[in-house]
């Protein structure tokens, strides 16, 4: 394994507190319990959104820290979701009289350590579970779909809403409904090599891909040859319209998702494909995002992520937004 | 059975899961994300770290601080299941570890509370497939004074319950978004709750052939 | 070699169309010859950046192209310089009556097509060749100093500059000031693939990484064994810093730049290693900026730059810019 | 000599250059950036597809559009270099291309309009330590009225100057920010250089022989 480390034990602390100082005008970091937040508590009540989940995937959730976005993030250990103290005392520091809005990915040990840490608080709270993935089946006895790039838009917009003063009620509901809205899927070319093991969590053969991967590189669909950005795309893309139903001039947001190790260059091309392919199916791709946000470490490879827009994601999308990685209009 | 020989088994514990390290670590890279080793592992140096400082303290407080340098240390599902247990276990505590009566009490205990925190049950291919058949012979052989018996029959509960993963389509965690494809393949999670178990019971079987 | 890819030869024709409808709202994109320019011109007059180089580089230059930076960016074959009539056809499309300043990083191919561009447009022009990285040595006989991440620091500025009106001359001179005050070097942990050769440009083994490596993967001080991220960061930083002779408490920008293949949470890291070791040298760091800006496609790796900084760089810094890869407070 | 053939030698060049694709690919790849092979083959895949509507048109012509085709698909410093080669050359035809002194005139056009552009010279480890003592070379001979033994000639000329780059030191070019590292591999464009040069060549000893 060749990475910039100093010492397996420490990456993530020296990372966050790097990660501080390199941002330190909008935000900080706090180490043991470790969570990231806004530097600037907001002078006017609002809910507080706290995301977090394992490392690895940055620069989801600390990198949507900051005005319009998130208050507060908790970072786990490389894949591990984090654990509830860190999710206290993040409350603990954000609230502002409106309550919390935890935003969750659906993974089982985010859930439940979230689950955790909401136990112990003494703010009122509630949970946005983000389940976008399409490529496994969401039935009612399993734990059904997993969380993945579609996150980052559920925290933009929610994040906006909540700047308004919207109740937490209200932000709860809004994120489940860009939720519902939202579809991803995504295809791997390589591993990623967790830091703690050392080696890559899987092997991929030279012409092999994992279609419908995970975002921490753990199977999907299925294991397969690989084939044009075309191709690709037409599967990818007809999963998530098959799954999100779109109407006639539906228009939507696309986004392009690199899980880390793939160039811009192929992002871009990937944009192409399936913004072509959308258009011929009449739906209207009016606005776009495209780079890594939420990825599995160095893993080769991409995602698609469409969500139908209404009148007001539109408008939460596109409202202004200050954090490490994602900023407009300020 | 005092606070230091729950330090002593974590230890035991500890050695025999290390042992078998790459093991797990591929259960995980083949039906999940890799990381359940390195989640044991942290959990069960936390908790060792807590001997010394520990030693002397009563079981139940022991149970409790283990439970929470898990629960704050670990993360991931394991994290939150182990120490949903193990602080479950300390709030069953009935003054004494020798009666296997109030063992099975505090195992039942912790186990429900998992399955609550999990919304799982036994057949979901997950560390419960082993942890509940345990509870429940634990409970069907409470009255049974011989320690190397209960220990016989435990360990082959704990393997069975770990082997009959195998076969399972996951319901619950990770492996679950494997549907068929995790057919063939051990739940992480319940090899080292197996390897867990088997140690302590191999070690009460020493026990006894030592007196 | 696995890549979304339709067919190797479009696959820069069809990324440039992704990129242009992506960010459809600030540029166009126009192919044959290919280049990349602003939607809209400014009212006022101003003198008009124009950069380029080889493609595989991204974001760079593309992605800054855009209100308060570049007005035309020419992308070349993947590490190829690009075309004389790319050049001409961009400056001709931007021009504003105030002159063309072109922005090349020093390698014989772009400076030569650049050259050769100059020659044929009919627009006033000079040229500001950017030479920060520090790795190789910079001699009358040779052509000096490799141009890599301290290009986007150059971009920017004088992007900036150029917006208040200041002429040819002041873009060019502060151009070149820029680039006096700025030093780069990296370390490459894994080589690219150059979609055309379908195959690594080189193999470093397990345990191998290049020192001072280019940003083609083109070899640089040496090949050695890996390092901790701090041994690498103090060797590194001393060699820009022997270069760059900062006073005792200059204040500098630091940017750690990922080369593509280096997930986030390492640049942060070596962000960490670098903040300190600067401070320990009473050097303090006033602004940073860490991510994938001047990439090797998918190389794994990354490289420092610092930039001293006086109250005109870090005006110009500061300045709002909008572009698709870089964006603030617009 | 007329536009046919030089879109019939075109078409050697290429077949010959291809045949050491992965050759040429390496050099640049060990010294520079990996991209020269595919930069000479587009160059020559572009100049040959004017083919058909210039096969007719007056020589210089051809040769200043083969330059400028070269000169806006290729990039690179190859590109560059072989277009001003090119153009330089269109200037100084002089009517015919029968003529070895025309010839030799138009190539040491071509060849110092090279050494303005590439502010190089020979002995730094480029392509023009085999354009230079080529262009010097047919300076010399260009009373010489056997083409084959001026076609031999010529050849052994770019061999050596091509395998003079192996030693050197580059002070131009990506390969001179390798310095000393550099030393012990031959300049990918000198070799591309060479075997354009060679190819020329033994087709013209092959039509001499056929004589
Ligand atoms: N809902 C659940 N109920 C019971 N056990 C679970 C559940 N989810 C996961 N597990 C157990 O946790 C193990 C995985 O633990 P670990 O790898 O540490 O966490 P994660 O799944 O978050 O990566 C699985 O092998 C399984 O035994
Ligand atoms: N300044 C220069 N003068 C003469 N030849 C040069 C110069 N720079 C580069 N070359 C030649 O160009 C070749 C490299 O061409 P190519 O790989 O196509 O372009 P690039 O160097 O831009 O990647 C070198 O091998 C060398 O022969
Ligand atoms: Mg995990
Ligand atoms: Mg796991
Ligand atoms: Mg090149
Ligand atoms: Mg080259």
């Amino acid at each position: 394994m060749k990475k910039f480390i100093n010492n397996v034990e420490n990456i993530l602390s020296e990372s966050l507190s790097g990660f501080g100082k390199a941002h330190a005008d909008i935000l900080n970091v706090s180490l043991s319990p470790d969570f990231i937040y806004r530097k600037n508590k907001s002078s006017k009540p609002k809910v507080a959104l706290i995301s977090g989940g394992g490392s690895g995937h940055e620069p989801l959730h600390g990198g949507f820290v900051g005005t319009g976005m998130l208050d507060a993030a908790c970072p786990g250990q490389v894949f591990s979701a984090p654990t509830p103290d860190q999710m206290e005392a993040a409350a603990n520091k954000v609230h502002n009289d409106k309550g919390i809005l935890f935003i969750v990915k659906n993974y089982s040990g985010d859930i439940m350590n979230f689950e955790m840490g909401a136990d112990i608080i003494d703010h009122e709270h509630t949970t946005v579970i983000v389940n976008d993935d399409v490529a496994v089946e969401d039935s009612t006895f399993t734990t059904g779909r997993r969380g993945v790039a579609g996150t980052m838009i559920v925290e933009k917009t929610v994040g906006s809403l909540a700047e308004t003063g919207a109740s937490l009620e209200e932000c709860k509901n809004f994120g489940d409904h860009v939720n519902k809205m939202t579809g991803s899927m995504g295809v791997a070319f390589t591993s990623c090599t967790v830091p703690a093991a050392g080696k890559p969590t899987f092997e991929l053969s030279g012409d092999e891909i994992e279609f419908g991967v995970g975002i921490h590189g753990e199977p999907g669909r299925k294991r397969e040859k690989i084939r044009s950005a075309n191709e690709l795309t037409k599967d990818i893309i007809e999963s998530i319209l098959e799954d999100l139903k779109p109407d006639n001039n539906q228009e939507v947001l696309l986004h392009i998702n690199g899980f880390g190790g793939t160039p811009l260059m192929e992002l871009y091309l990937l944009f192409e494909c399936g913004q072509k392919l959308l258009e011929k199916n009449n739906i209207k791709v009016t606005r776009s995002i495209v780079g890594n946000f939420t990825t599995s470490l160095e893993m080769a490879g991409g995602s698609f992520t469409i969500t139908k827009l209404d009148e007001k994601i539109t408008k939460h999308w596109d409202t202004p937004v200050h954090t490490a990685a994602l900023r407009w209009k300020m | 059975m005092n606070s230091k020989d729950i330090f002593n088994y974590l230890e035991i514990i500890e050695f025999q899961i290390s042992k078998h390290k790459d093991e797990i670590e591929k259960l995980d890279q083949e039906i999940g994300d890799g990381d359940h080793i390195f989640n044991v592992l942290r959990g069960l140096k936390e908790a060792n770290s807590l001997k010394e400082k520990n030693i002397n303290e009563p079981v139940d407080k022991v149970f409790k601080q283990i439970g929470m340098k898990i629960m704050t240390t670990v993360g991931g599902s394991s994290g939150a299941l182990f120490a949903t247990l193990i602080i479950g276990m300390s709030k069953k505590y009935d003054n004494s570890l020798e009666n296997l009566e109030n063992i099975s009490n505090m195992f039942s205990e912790g186990v429900e509370a998992m399955k609550i925190r999990g919304k799982s049950n036994v057949g979901e291919k997950t560390m419960l497939d082993v942890l509940i058949p345990v509870a429940i012979k634990l409970k069907e052989i409470k009255n049974e004074k011989k320690m190397n018996l209960v220990a016989e029959k435990i360990k082959k509960v704990a393997q069975e319950g770990m082997l009959s993963t195998k076969e399972m389509i996951a319901t619950k965690g990770r492996a679950s978004f494997l549907g068929e494809r995790a057919k063939g393949h051990i739940d992480p999670g319940a090899r080292s709750s197996q390897l867990a178990i088997e140690a302590i019971c191999n070690e009460l079987i020493k026990l006894e052939e030592n007196l």
